[in-house]
């Protein structure tokens, strides 16, 4: 097999499992929250269906694909269809340049656990998750309903509000590590020091503001709890979505999920050393092991997502706009300023 | 090397206290305001003293450099003009009768203003006259002098229009005004062409360049040009025939303003400024002709119309204009030195017949008309004393000080020209016979002015009330007094020809001594006595017609008819001037300037180029319709030519 | 193997299209829409002309241009919604004070 | 080979996109083509080797400037385009100027570029190598930039606001 064969070949693989694994794991997050949440609140959550109620996805999906697809009249067709197929496909385009683990080997061929490797992977999660903007504003603006509206509204004002808090926090990372590659910026964090402190960028580049800030603008992002306005139930009846069903309402559900998910592993890359963990043991875990870490970070990640969502109210309208401007944003770019400075003290 | 005599301060002094009082003098008190127009115009008189005492020692002519003024061009062709002060003779006569006489007006006007409006007003421009006439007399080229030159009319004007809400003085002012910048376009035009010829202004350097030429003593030449153009602007200033006809007028402001800009000095400057010019018109005999005619014309002319007035301020105002006849008559025959010293006693007894008939108007609450006066003599016995003195000074009795000067013209007239004499010595007794008609008219016989008192000047005395007629206070005697004397004695100062003697270094030895020595000593003594006969003629004849047989001059006019109407009425020059010159230039101004070449030309220009631009822009506007879509169309239709036309010439 | 002139037309096309969609649409937001499509268009004949010459300088004025896009885009549409709540139309048609 | 047939396709897109732009009645339908050329730019500019400029593209153009122009359209609930007849100049003299300009210049530009052709990532625009470009050369223009979307800011949020009371949120997109 020539080399652009086995490239191919490697690719379709590493594409399809992403995507399973992606949806699997889009759809156990949803189980994992209403569990979570359920034993927060002192309830059991899903329990019935299957065992821990672990089939619990699997009903809902079968629910979402079997129910009655409704389109309300009067809204705008094409992009009342078109809107959550944006959300989703960038919600799944975003994952394809993220590294899991270090390359494997297969048969002399080295195959990095990662669909493709791009100079500007960065830059190229942060555009998607731009475009994917267009998702929710479109939905709003295409259902010709006044909640809707309003919830497309403050979703496309508060992601063009918190993009620029959520780029500054990153701009520390890449000052420190140097490369807008995501598998650099990893490898830049290997190691330790001090003896026993792994060199995350969090700890050895002192990015911990950097990391609060990304989380604070992540979950503005993703429109999650406390910031998840352009969908607050009580406000405006689930907001942008409000007249979708079935099928596309499960496809808002997943693009959510899997942002949460994307998001997650950008914070595991960029802040907590991705893959790199202790690596012992026989050659199988040795190759198991870095994935492992990598898939606990994330889960950690989720976990605390899961928690705030179980603990914090939603903020008002206004005290989100002012929390993003009057406090991140100048908090970001202190970080900024100190992060470059001291760069350019050590070098 | 003589150390510097800082003559800057002459003129600097009073030009300090006219911005004191003019800026400030609104807030002071009558007694501040006058305390500080003395002070500075005393000052200057102090500093004059100074230079007189001096004198002596100095390097003549001496120069003081004050600072560069004008410096154009280069080379040959350079023009300079300083700020400097000339200092001579002539110019330390002058200086002593402008800052002594002034200062004595100034202290005279503290009591006849005292009770005007305006009083800081008045006394600002006076001190400011005062700063013009001494950087007139002291300049040191022919710019600065014509700088003091400008300035005096320029006080005189603000001056004769002091009360300027009456009508009359508001355009009498204008009158002077209008009538002296007649005479200063010819003097403009002299100092144009002294630039062109002589490249400068300097007296020096000018007077030097003029004596290396020929005299002219036929033709029309360059310097007869100067010289008959510094003439016009001399008889605008010094009211000579043609445009004597604003002194009169000039009377419309206060007394002391007549007695010291329109009699002592002011009208002088045209006297000083011939005579400070004499290099030229001393090699231009034929404009030193018209000077003596156009002199002695003035000098008869206007003591005729002199005889008739019955204004006691106008007799004295025609009576200036023919002094002033005679001093130019001294200049036209080349007798400087004499044209000076009558130009010096001039104003010591002028300047007093003006005072006094100040203090004579003070005493009778306003009134002007010598028909309503009378009698005075007893009321008013200082003042009545006083311009007795002045009085014979004028008519020219012996020893008083007219006697001396006039004396002095009519001899050097005589050996010039015995018509020139004659004419004098006619108009002389025309001059003591209007003099004494006023003496008598004012002083002698019954006080006229009781029944009729009350018609006294809105802007005169009327606080003094209507009573009896009452002396002045003392602050307006002693200038009088001091007058008196200078007038009495003012004249000995020539007796043997020393002033003469002393002016002789600035007017050139040849002249004067020649001049003395021409006339034997009988014919001096009998033109004496001539002169000495027609005043006492004209004495006798006023005491006849005014004071034994008050009847007759009525009966005259009856006679006489239409010649002392037309005396009267002053010739009728100012109505003909009126229908030659203004009428015309009025009217003219109207039809071709007004309505044909401002309305006709520039007007219709301008509302045509508006009119038109209004056309163009109402087809254009429709280009500016306020819609985007629009002018972006236009934008794109432009750009593609653009791009053509670029693509046309070969730019890639 | 493109030739340059290809993406020197395409840019071309793309200014024309603005033009045009600056004269011939009547709604401002979308007049302004235009503008970022003509802008795009240089900018694509920027980086063509970096490619050329084979100097980066051409890829840096895009920054600048996105730059000034950017702001002229916050304070336009911050004047679009000036003009709208004044006037309450967006078609440039009626927005036409500005006249004689 | 690869590199003409991607040039076209997305040249194609591009070109679909902006007269799609012009035909479209509702300025949101407009919008979204105008994301297409966009996007379809930032590939265009992914073959002439200019990496970082696409995903700026992406990120300024598609992602921020115009989800503000959805933001706006959405906020004036901008409803389709009335034909009015505001503007005969801009039909008769502007279309046929512009038209005329367009195709001058693509005479001159289809005479004199000559057949120089690039490869794909012929000129690799490496953020990198852009960065330090923009921080020693063009320093200046940088800065100055900075402040002008310093005004930018300002003016915007002065604009916008309502006059009577304190900035609103939409104001503070700039």
């Amino acid at each position: 097999m020539s080399s652009l064969q086995v490239f191919i070949l490697a690719s379709v693989i590493k594409i399809v499992l992403v995507i399973l694994i992606l949806l699997t794991a889009v759809a156990y997050t949803v189980w994992l929250e209403r569990k979570v949440v359920g034993h927060m609140q002192n309830r059991w959550g899903p329990s019935r269906v299957g065992p821990f109620g672990l089939l619990q996805p699997l009903a809902d999906g079968i629910k979402f694909l079997v129910k009655e697809d409704l389109t309300p009249p009067h809204v705008y067709k094409p992009l009342f269809i078109a809107a959550p197929m944006i959300a989703v496909i960038c919600a799944l385009t975003s994952i394809s340049v993220i590294p899991f683990g270090t390359a494997i080997t297969v048969r002399g061929y080295s195959i990095p656990l990662q669909i493709t490797d791009l100079n500007v992977g960065l830059l190229l999660i942060l555009g998607i998750t731009s475009v994917g903007v267009y998702g929710v504003a479109l939905a709003g603006w295409s259902s010709n309903s006044k909640y809707s509206l309003l919830g497309g509204l403050r979703a496309s004002a508060q992601m063009v509000s918190y993009e620029i808090c959520l780029g500054l926090s990153l701009v520390g990372v890449l000052i420190v590590s140097g490369s807008f590659s995501l598998r650099e910026i990893v490898e830049s964090q290997s190691g330790h020091f001090w003896g026993f402190i792994p060199k995350w960028n969090i700890f050895y580049g002192c990015q911990f503001v950097a990391f609060f800030v990304y989380l604070m603008a992540a979950y503005a992002e993703t429109n999650r709890i406390p910031f998840d306005l352009p969908e607050a139930e009580t406000e405006l009846v689930a907001g942008y979505h409000t007249e979708y069903s079935a099928m596309k309402f499960a496809m808002f559900f997943m693009a959510e999920y899997a942002n949460m998910i994307t998001v997650a592993c950008l914070a595991t890359l960029l802040f907590l050393g991705g893959w790199s963990g202790p690596v012992f043991g026989p050659p199988l875990l040795q190759v198991i092991l870095p994935t492992f870490w990598f898939v606990a970070k994330i889960f950690v990640f989720l976990f605390i997502y899961i928690w705030v969502r179980g603990t914090l109210p939603r903020f008002r309208y206004d005290q989100l706009m002012a929390f993003g401007w009057k406090f991140l944003f100048p908090l970001a770019i202190a970080n900024l300023v100190i992060t470059a400075l001291v760069v350019a003290y050590r070098s | 090397m003589t150390p510097s005599l800082h003559l800057w301060l002459i003129p600097a002094l009073p030009l300090l206290g006219a911005a004191i009082n003019g800026f400030f003098g609104r807030r002071f008190s009558r007694q501040a305001v006058s305390g500080v127009a003395l002070t500075f115009a005393g000052a200057a008189f102090l500093m004059a003293l100074y230079v007189a005492a001096r004198f002596s020692s100095l390097e003549l002519p001496y120069t003081e450099f004050l600072a560069h003024w004008i410096r154009s061009g280069s080379g040959p062709h350079i023009f300079v003009a300083e700020f400097e002060f000339y200092l001579d003779q002539l110019t330390l006569v002058m200086l002593l009768v402008v800052t002594g006489v002034g200062f004595l007006i100034h202290i005279y006007s503290v009591g006849y203003m005292w009770e005007e409006g305006g009083f800081y007003r008045f006394f600002a421009y006076l001190n400011l006259f005062m700063f013009f006439m001494l950087t007139l007399v002291l300049a040191g080229n022919y710019l600065q002098m014509f700088i003091g030159w400008e300035g005096v009319g320029l006080a005189s004007y603000l001056l004769i229009g002091f009360w300027f809400t009456k009508d009359s003085a508001a355009s009498a002012g204008k009158k002077a005004f209008i009538v002296n910048r007649i005479g200063d376009f010819g003097f403009l035009i002299a100092l144009f062409l002294l630039i062109k010829h002589f490249g400068s202004l300097n007296f020096a350097q000018v007077f030097t360049s003029v004596s290396q030429l020929p005299g002219e003593m036929a033709g029309f030449g360059l310097l007869t040009s100067i010289g008959l153009l510094l003439m016009v602007g001399a008889a605008g200033k010094s009211a000579q025939i043609p445009l004597y006809v604003w002194l009169p007028d000039a009377m419309e402001g206060p007394t002391p303003v007549s007695a010291l800009i329109h009699a002592a000095t002011m009208v002088t400057a045209g006297v000083y400024m011939v005579a400070r010019s004499h290099v030229i018109f001393d090699r231009a005999p034929n404009a030193l002709t018209v000077v003596a005619i156009i002199g002695t014309l003035t000098a008869l002319f206007a003591a005729t119309i002199g005889i008739a007035q019955t204004d006691i301020k106008k007799v004295l105002a025609y009576s200036t204009v023919s002094q002033l006849g005679y001093m130019f008559m001294a200049c036209g025959v080349a007798a400087y030195s004499a044209g000076i010293f009558h130009l010096m006693t001039h104003a010591f007894f002028k300047g007093l017949l003006f005072l006094g008939a100040g203090s004579v108007i003070h005493a009778v609450g306003g009134e002007q008309d010598m028909r309503k006066m009378g009698g005075l003599k007893q009321y008013i016995p200082i003042t009545f004393i006083t311009m007795s003195v002045a009085t014979l000074a004028i008519a020219g009795i012996w020893p008083f000080a007219g006697f001396f000067s006039k004396d002095e013209i009519l001899a050097r007239a005589y050996e010039a020209n015995p018509a020139y004499w004659f004419i004098g010595v006619t108009t002389a007794f025309i001059t003591s016979f209007y003099m004494f008609r006023l003496w008598f008219m004012t002083f002698w016989g019954d006080y006229r002015g009781r029944d009729s008192a009350g018609h006294a000047d809105p802007h005169g005395h009327g606080g003094h009330g209507h009573g009896d007629p009452h002396e002045s206070p003392m602050v307006m005697l002693v200038p009088l007094m001091i007058l008196a004397v200078l007038s009495f004695v003012g004249g000995w100062v020539g007796i043997g020809g020393r002033f003469e003697h002393f002016l002789a270094p600035v007017f050139g030895e040849g002249a004067s001594t020649v001049a003395t020595e021409a006339l034997s000593h009988g014919t001096e003594l009998a033109l004496m006595a001539i002169s000495l006969g027609a005043a006492g003629l004209g004495w006798y004849l006023a005491y006849l017609l005014y004071l034994k047989r008050p009847e007759l001059p009525q009966k005259m006019a009856d006679m006489l008819g239409g010649l002392y109407q037309a005396v009267v009425n002053k010739y009728y020059i100012d109505e003909i001037y009126a229908t030659l010159f203004v009428k015309p230039l009025v009217d003219g101004s109207t039809r071709i300037l007004w309505h044909g070449v401002d309305q006709g030309v520039i007007d219709a220009a301008v509302n045509d180029a508006a009119d038109g631009a209004r056309h163009v822009s109402d087809a254009a506007r429709h280009m500016q319709s306020g819609n985007l879509r629009s002018y972006a169309g236009w934008l794109a239709a432009g750009g593609a030519v653009v791009i053509a036309y670029m693509i046309w010439m070969g730019v890639r | 193997m493109v030739p340059i002139s290809y993406y020197l037309i395409l840019s071309g096309i793309l200014f024309a299209c603005g033009v045009i969609g600056f004269l011939i649409k009547r709604n401002i937001i979308t007049i302004f829409m235009s503008i970022e499509l003509m802008l795009n268009g240089v900018n694509l004949s920027f980086v063509a002309f970096a490619a050329q010459w084979g100097h980066l300088s051409g890829q840096i004025f895009v920054f600048f241009v996105m730059v000034v896009a950017a702001a002229e885009t916050a304070v336009g549409l911050a004047i679009i919604i000036a003009v709208f709540r004044t006037r309450e139309t967006l078609n440039v048609d009626q927005v036409n004070l500005l006249k004689l | 080979m690869l590199h003409l047939v991607l040039f076209l396709v997305f040249a194609a897109i591009c070109v679909a996109g902006a007269v799609n732009l012009l035909v479209q009645k509702h300025p949101i339908s407009s919008a979204l083509s105008l994301v297409v050329v966009m996007a379809s730019l930032a590939v265009e500019y992914l073959l002439l080797g200019a990496e970082f400029v696409a995903a700026v593209q992406v990120i300024v153009y598609a992602g921020a400037v115009m989800v503000l122009f959805v933001f706006v359209i959405m906020l004036l609930n901008a409803g389709e385009e009335e034909t009015t007849k505001g503007s005969r100049v801009a039909l008769v003299l502007g279309v046929p100027g512009a038209l005329a300009g367009g195709l001058l210049v693509a005479w001159v530009l289809i005479r004199h570029s000559g057949d120089k052709a690039v490869s794909l990532g012929a000129l690799p625009g490496y953020p990198k190598t852009i960065g330090w470009l923009l921080f020693h050369e063009f320093l200046l223009p940088f800065e100055v930039t900075s402040i002008l979307i310093l005004i930018a800011i300002l003016g915007a949020v002065f604009l916008a606001a309502k006059p009577e009371t304190p900035p609103a949120p939409t104001g503070r997109k700039g």
